[in-house]
């Protein structure tokens, strides 16, 4: 029972945590990163709600099926978001990086 | 043949499994897509007329998965709102995918076209496919797991499709709405696993028949609705709306504004007041009573700041899925099909008219080059009939009668009336008033033809890319005359309590 | 589906279909354009007869197609329905010989002449309406459909005028949709019947009754243009002639001016009304219409402008005549002024429309000697003029003649002051123009002639308000034959049993 | 007797896990965040396995470590190259035009 | 760089105040949490009495494939739409073809490669009594192909995009065919019939085990396979959307 609610409070946490950085950090690859943690937060508790401890019974296996899925699928998404999140850092560099260039390359013209 | 019978329960799989294996299909062959998608849709359509006559016949049906009943096994089911919802997903689908066509040929055909149209549309149908057969699961799911993966399958395959067309600003919008997405689904995951812990079920109608509601159960209800609020963007948590369906192509803009928006609003739904009704408080349907009135009223000013047409239709969508929330607090005046009428009426007619609206606003774009709303002068000395269809369907969003938006305004006045709320009648009105600014500024524009205007003579004319707009925008208009039709459905769909009974294994 | 659901549908379709394949036909095919046009006028005429004579012989015309519980679309033919439609069609083929002869050779006409039959459609829909929400559909429907048509010039003060158009009749229509539904709440679905609710709502409700019915005039009132509503009408004088005319004479204007007969007698009844004791309200707002356009027509130089706010005034002379519901002979007055009201306007305008079209005069000032150039017209517009005033023998005469002796039966003896300084101002604002046209000396060239040939002017422009101003003088002279507006009129009210 | 060290273990356990997760997500570096994780996943198994889902554990260390964490990296890299490819071109299209128009920086 | 770093830290108004709701709310979801009686049933007892109709001895592979298949079959078409999605997206970008790879790395992936293979295909049949299954197969798949990828073989280039899609697309399609072929014997889709119901779930398993496989695989290299690609164009240089 205290495992559980252990478990659980650590899930929980992590997806507290995981919100937290997602909303406030910037960066496509922490946004990512913090999609992730959350999504173990959620199957931590899930997991800890299903244990049951050694010669108490069996542990149910429906959870265990939902975060098997629920693994594969962050996988998933976390693959395509990565793709994405690529896709429009490199499209959207050119602009940035093209106001960045111009005091660096004034800088290299003055010294 | 047993299983050709008419009342065998399986037939229910075939909205879901037909869009499925197309799509894969899809992929697979890469050519002859469009005929593979159009007898998908068509199929799809003819399998939810079928399932409503079934359901007319036959009543409400459940089905197991592999036959293994409730607690453990999946189960799908048709009721009145079910089967409703993949009528509006297969009209619309049909249309969009009739229209999607003309508008990939018409972008293939363009002699400045590139390779980049052709991969777009080799994409395009495999995803809309998985899309509507994810949807339709969606529509007919009864289990709660099961809702979460096909809310993954819309979520995903409706990122990929607002990031087909390949501008940056499309794909940052898309990188956004998968991640509010991701959010959503992950909230919504978070409830499901609070649920189970407090009650140890998945299946809706086992849930439903729990009478104890604890905290646990109270969370739940709340942490789903938050993720099902942040997928139907409802204000202040559509951010990422606007963009991502203003940026994205013009049939894609269509699918994602009239139909993965309701299924996640279908859902919420659903939960709130089938499921979980006996938990509801009155000051939580005020709440998102509240949050729909902001979202009419900000969704409106939104809409009538714009300058790009595909932005203001956008924004058209935040501020009609107000009408739908505004109706949780009124629900307390009327009995439960009533309410599920009037969802069903709004959700029905701003579908079709939507997707008509973003059709036309695609056509027209694809003709003009630009969608800046200053700019479009004249336009329906070129483009009669989809002019036609945009004015049809601005009058559905504004709620005249007999549109399917007019029987549910009428609904939403009534009871608000009939209780006494003014505010909500105030904010109905204010919201249909905005509607027509914004929808007028737009045809005064387009139907007007100055002095000395000369029309542009197109020399691409494509029937698929006008007349599944104008088709769309007749239904919208004309659905409040099948009404009868649709209450009838509804009224012979609601599932009566007694009839499922808890737990039963095989 | 009987013969009378049948004819009902068809007196529908017989502008809705030429309408909706004028607007596939292409631009230069105008021959079959009139044609569609003429022959859906005709038919729909010899339909909505047909139809007139089956009501007075007691047939009844209905057709219910329900939507939801309590709001149920119903079209039905009662004898005050026959009066509009009859009206609305009428003038709808004098309108469409006009608008041909009006726009020949002007771009866009499909357009225009498309949206002119859903237009009619949509006036007749509010004549058969059967029940407010019917009547509602209609009525939003016209808004819709007129709007094209105001901004049909596709100009910066036609598009500006065609806002305010739509922003007066959609808040007029939000506030009207508020006011049908609440009253559905209270008392249930209403038909227009010859009694209203029952009275037993009025003691019960009597307050919120009150209000409805105010949110309905208020409503109502924006298409009626009653004063302080009726700022988009001088504004939509920037359409063209023809549509004009429609606005003033047959549809939006007179739409709301049959909603306000419609909610008066059909909706409340006179009973109910006497009750809540409403009735003053209404006629308070009339009277300061009837002067107020009356006085801001004195001053108008713009003649469309002038009989524009001359239609202001007349058309109160509607609900003047409602709000002395409890006095047939007021009520006959009121309602015989639908009809002559139109008749009258739709001559003046025709013949505005023909000083501009072949002229170039749209001001009372170019006006000097004008009859001389075109005497036809002129006279067309004299005999108009003079209805206006209510010279006997003209039928304006005879609605003032029966409002005036429903005051007097009233006992409202500031009513019949009313009515006698209206006609004076009306004289006043006439007349000048009348003897400016007859005796005035031209003191230079017409503005610009645009037209010269065997008559004044062209054959459709100048047949129309010949026909319409002979009807004028005709009506009023054979009032009391058996088959006259009037007539009509005295069976509407025996019918309501007042 | 097994009780309390397996309590104590546990608690170890979650207080790495939630010591890494926090670091992970706050720290500067994006790299030394997808090594993190990675390391987060590998000790996300170990939990599974304490929570008896062997299943679990398996596909967390299949895909959580050897999948996710490479993933991460090529995307990292793929965006770094990017970055650093895009100076480089843009530099170099651009350094002589600058000379030519911008001869006083700001 | 102490000063980023700084930076970095401080809050502004609007962080701390999200810092604040979200630790609210982490209390308040932490509290209820606990105060959730451990009184429901859940599913295990379901799953114990009905695990000798499953076919399977290990219990997760009997749920994940058995009495909630509908659930797996939906989710390996998530997988196949993220796959859809990323060639959608972009063209794979794979490494240029002069960044040298250490002839022991390749030396090591070819001798992996096989093993890792040989691994997959034991965890897809261990599934059906002990842990493993067609994800777990699936992944070990996938790492051993984003081994193969990045160590950069020439003949990756040359896969042609038809087979890679039959791979892909076999798994979801496979699932699906039985499950109607189950539809037609038994009338229950999904409903295996009796004494059948192990082998075709060893079947699918592994159907859907190389599919999962070469899922992740793809994803890791991030793109549709470009069979045209002569010269590789940096990702940068593609010209981006002028349109719609």
């Amino acid at each position: 029972m205290i495992t559980t609610l252990l478990y659980s409070m650590t899930g929980l946490i992590l997806f507290g945590m995981g919100l937290f950085t997602l909303i406030v950090h910037s960066h496509p690859l922490r946004k990512i990163l913090a999609v992730n943690v959350m999504s173990t937060g959620v199957f931590l508790i899930l997991i800890a709600t299903a244990y049951t401890p050694l010669g108490q019974g069996e542990v149910d296996p429906v959870p265990h099926a939902m975060v098997l899925t629920g693994i594969v699928v962050s996988v998933s998404v976390t693959a395509l978001a990565l793709i994405l999140a690529c896709r429009v850092q490199e499209t959207s560099n050119l602009d940035l990086l093209k106001k960045k260039t111009v005091p660096e390359t004034a800088k290299e013209s003055t010294t | 043949m047993i299983f050709l019978n008419v009342d065998n329960p399986s037939w229910m799989i075939t909205p879901i499994i037909v869009p499925l294996t197309a799509g894969l299909l899809c992929f697979l062959f890469q050519r002859k897509t469009f005929a593979i998608a159009l007898s998908a849709v068509l199929v799809n359509l003819l399998a939810a007329c079928f399932l409503i006559g079934q359901l007319l016949t036959c009543g409400p049906m459940r089905y197991s998965m592999g036959g293994w009943q409730a607690p453990l096994g999946i189960t799908l089911r048709t009721d009145g709102p079910a089967v409703l919802m993949l009528l509006m997903t297969g009209v619309t689908g049909f249309a969009i995918t009739l229209y999607a066509r003309g508008y990939f040929s018409f972008r293939i055909d363009d002699p400045g076209g590139t390779d980049r149209h052709q991969q777009q549309q080799r994409y395009f149908w495999p995803l809309w496919l998985l899309l509507l057969a994810g949807l339709n699961g969606l529509f007919l799911s009864n289990d709660i797991f099961n809702l979460y993966i096909t809310l993954e399958i819309i979520g995903i395959s409706a990122a990929s499709l607002a990031a087909l067309s390949g501008k940056p600003a499309a794909r940052l919008a898309s990188f956004r709405y998968l991640l509010s997405s991701l959010l959503g689904s992950l909230t919504f995951l978070l409830g499901i696993v609070f649920l189970y812990k407090s009650c140890g079920l998945l299946d809706l109608d086992l849930l439903r028949n729990l009478t104890e509601n604890g905290p646990g159960v109270r969370a739940a209800l709340a942490l789903m609705s938050v993720g099902l609020l942040l997928k139907t963007a409802l204000v202040p948590m559509h951010f990422w709306l606007p963009p991502a369906h203003a940026n994205a192509l013009a049939p894609v803009s269509a699918i994602l504004s009239a139909l993965v928006i309701k299924g996640s609003f279908y859902l919420l739904f659903r939960l709130w007041f089938e499921v979980f009704a006996s938990s509801i408080t009155t000051e939580a349907l005020n709440v998102m009573g509240g949050l729909g009135a902001g979202a009419i009223l900000w969704g409106a000013i939104q809409a009538m700041r714009q300058h790009r047409l595909k932005l203001m239709v956008a924004y058209s969508t935040v501020s009609q899925l107000g009408y739908l929330f505004v109706a949780f607090p009124l629900s307390r005046a009327a009995d439960n099909a009533q309410v599920w009428s009037i969802v069903i009426f709004m959700a029905m007619a701003h579908a079709c008219a939507k997707s008509a609206m973003f059709m036309s606003a695609g056509t027209i774009f694809l003709h003009f080059g630009h969608d800046r709303i200053q700019d479009l002068t004249g336009v329906r000395a070129s483009l009669p009939i989809t002019v036609l269809a945009y004015g049809i369907a601005g009058v559905t969003l504004m709620g005249l009668p007999p549109s399917g938006a007019f029987i549910a305004k009428w609904l939403l006045l009534s009871w608000a009336l009939a209780s006494c709320q003014w505010w909500w009648v105030l904010v109905i009105i204010a919201g249909s008033a905005m509607a027509m600014i914004y929808v007028f500024r737009v045809i005064s524009r387009f139907i007007v033809i100055p002095e000395g205007f000369s029309s542009q003579k197109l020399e691409f004319h494509s029937r698929l890319l006008e007349w599944p707009a104008l088709a769309l925008a007749l239904i919208s208009l004309l659905l409040g005359l099948v009404a009868p039709w649709l209450l009838h459905i509804l009224a012979k769909g609601s599932i009566d309590l007694t009839q499922i009974l808890p737990g039963g294994l095989p | 589906m009987n013969w009378e659901q049948l004819l009902l549908v068809s007196i529908l379709l017989s502008s809705l279909i030429p309408g909706i394949i004028i607007f596939g036909l292409p631009e230069e095919r105008h021959r079959l354009r009139t044609i569609l046009n003429l022959c859906g006028a005709v038919v729909k005429i010899s339909l909505i007869v047909i139809m007139d004579i089956g009501i007075y012989l007691g047939h009844t015309f209905e057709i219910r197609m329900p939507l939801i519980p309590g709001v149920e679309l119903l079209l039905n033919g009662d004898p005050l329905s026959a009066l509009f439609a009859t009206l609305s069609s009428v003038l709808w083929l004098l309108t469409t010989i006009y608008a041909v002869g009006y726009l020949e050779d002007s771009p866009n006409r499909s357009h225009f002449f498309g949206y002119f039959s859903l237009c009619v459609t949509v006036t007749i829909g509010i004549a058969l309406a059967g029940n407010l929400v019917t009547f509602l559909l209609f009525y939003e429907m016209l808004t819709l459909t007129t709007y094209p048509l105001v901004i049909h010039r596709g100009t910066d003060k036609s598009l500006r005028a065609g806002r305010n158009y739509l922003i007066y009749a959609f808040s007029g229509g939000a506030v009207f949709l508020i006011a049908v539904i609440w009253l559905q709440n209270v008392v249930g679905p209403v038909d227009f019947s010859a009694t209203g609710f029952s009275p037993g709502f009025t003691d019960s409700h009597g307050t919120v009754l009150a209000l409805i019915f105010v949110l309905l005039i208020l409503g109502i009132g924006v298409k009626a243009a009653l004063v302080p509503l009726h700022g988009w009408l001088p504004q939509a004088m920037v359409a063209p002639a023809p549509v004009s005319a429609l606005l003033h004479a047959v549809a939006v204007v007179k739409a709301g001016a049959f909603g306000i007969v419609r909610i008066v007698l059909d909706v409340y009844g006179a009973q109910n009304l006497l009750l809540l004791g409403v009735l003053p309200l209404l006629g308070g707002i009339a009277t300061i219409t009837i002067l107020y356009g009356s006085l801001r027509a004195l001053q108008q130089d713009n003649l469309k402008r002038l009989l524009a706010f001359s239609t202001i005034s007349q058309v109160s002379y509607i609900a003047l005549g409602m709000s002395l519901v409890d006095q047939p002979l007021a009520v006959i007055g009121g309602l015989v002024h639908l009809v002559h009201q139109g008749l009258m306007k739709i001559t003046l305008f025709f013949c505005a429309g023909n000083l501009a079209e072949t002229l170039g005069i749209h001001h009372i000032s170019k006006m000097n000697g004008v009859a001389r150039r075109m005497p036809l017209t002129m006279a067309a517009f004299t005999i108009g003029a003079l209805g206006m005033i209510g010279i006997p023998p003209t039928v304006g005469f005879v609605s003032k003649w029966y409002l005036g002796l429903g005051s007097l039966a009233a006992g409202n003896w500031w009513l019949l002051g009313i009515l006698a300084i209206s006609s004076l101002l009306n004289g006043c604002y006439f007349l000048p123009i009348l003897i400016r046209a007859w005796f005035g000396k031209q003191q230079e060239s017409w503005p610009e002639e645009l037209y010269v040939g065997r008559f004044e002017t062209r054959l459709m422009l100048l047949l129309p308000p010949l026909i319409t101003a002979f009807t004028v003088m005709a009506a009023g002279a054979v009032a009391n034959a058996q088959i006259s507006p009037l007539a009509w009129v005295r069976f509407i009210v025996r019918e309501y049993g007042l | 007797m097994i009780y309390p060290i397996l309590t104590l273990f546990d608690i170890l356990l979650a207080l790495t896990l939630l010591w890494l997760g926090w670091h992970l997500l706050s720290t500067e570096d994006i790299f030394k965040a997808v090594v993190l994780f990675i390391s987060f996943g590998l000790l996300m198994a170990l939990t599974w396995v304490r929570m008896r889902a062997p299943d679990v554990a398996l596909a967390e260390a299949a895909l959580g470590a050897g999948l996710t964490g490479p993933l991460f990296l090529s995307a990292l890299r793929r965006m770094n190259r990017v970055l650093k490819g895009e100076r480089r071109l843009d530099s170099d299209e651009n350094r002589g035009e600058d000379h030519a128009k911008n001869p006083k920086p700001t | 760089m102490p000063k980023t770093r700084n930076r970095h830290k401080r809050l502004d108004g609007f962080q701390r105040l999200f810092l604040l709701l979200v630790v609210c709310l982490i209390t308040l979801l932490g509290c209820i949490l606990s105060t959730i009686p451990n009184s429901a049933p859940g599913l295990a007892d379901a799953v114990a009495r009905l695990q000798e109709r499953s076919g399977v001895k290990s219990p997760v592979t009997a749920v994940l494939l058995n009495f909630r298949a509908y659930d797996t079959m939906l989710e390996v078409v998530v997988l196949l739409l993220a796959v859809i999605g990323s060639w959608s997206l972009t063209k794979s970008p794979l490494p240029e073809q002069d960044t040298d790879i250490s002839p022991v790395q390749m030396g090591v992936v070819r001798l992996l490669a096989p093993v890792m293979c040989l691994v997959a295909a034991y965890l897809v049949w261990q599934g059906s009594h002990l842990a493993g299954g067609a994800f777990q197969g699936g992944a070990i798949l996938g790492a051993a192909g984003v081994l193969i990828l990045v160590s950069d073989f020439p003949w990756i280039r040359t896969i042609p995009a038809l087979p890679l899609r039959i791979g892909l697309v076999l798994g979801p399609l496979f699932f699906v065919g039985i499950a109607l072929c189950c539809l037609f014997f038994t009338g229950k889709l999904l409903g295996y019939p009796e004494g059948t119901a192990g082998w075709l779930i060893l079947l699918i398993e592994a159907a859907c085990a190389l599919s999962i496989g070469i899922t992740l695989a793809s994803l890791f290299a991030g793109g549709r396979p470009d069979n045209t690609m002569k010269k590789i164009q940096p990702p940068a240089k593609h010209p981006p959307g002028k349109s719609l």
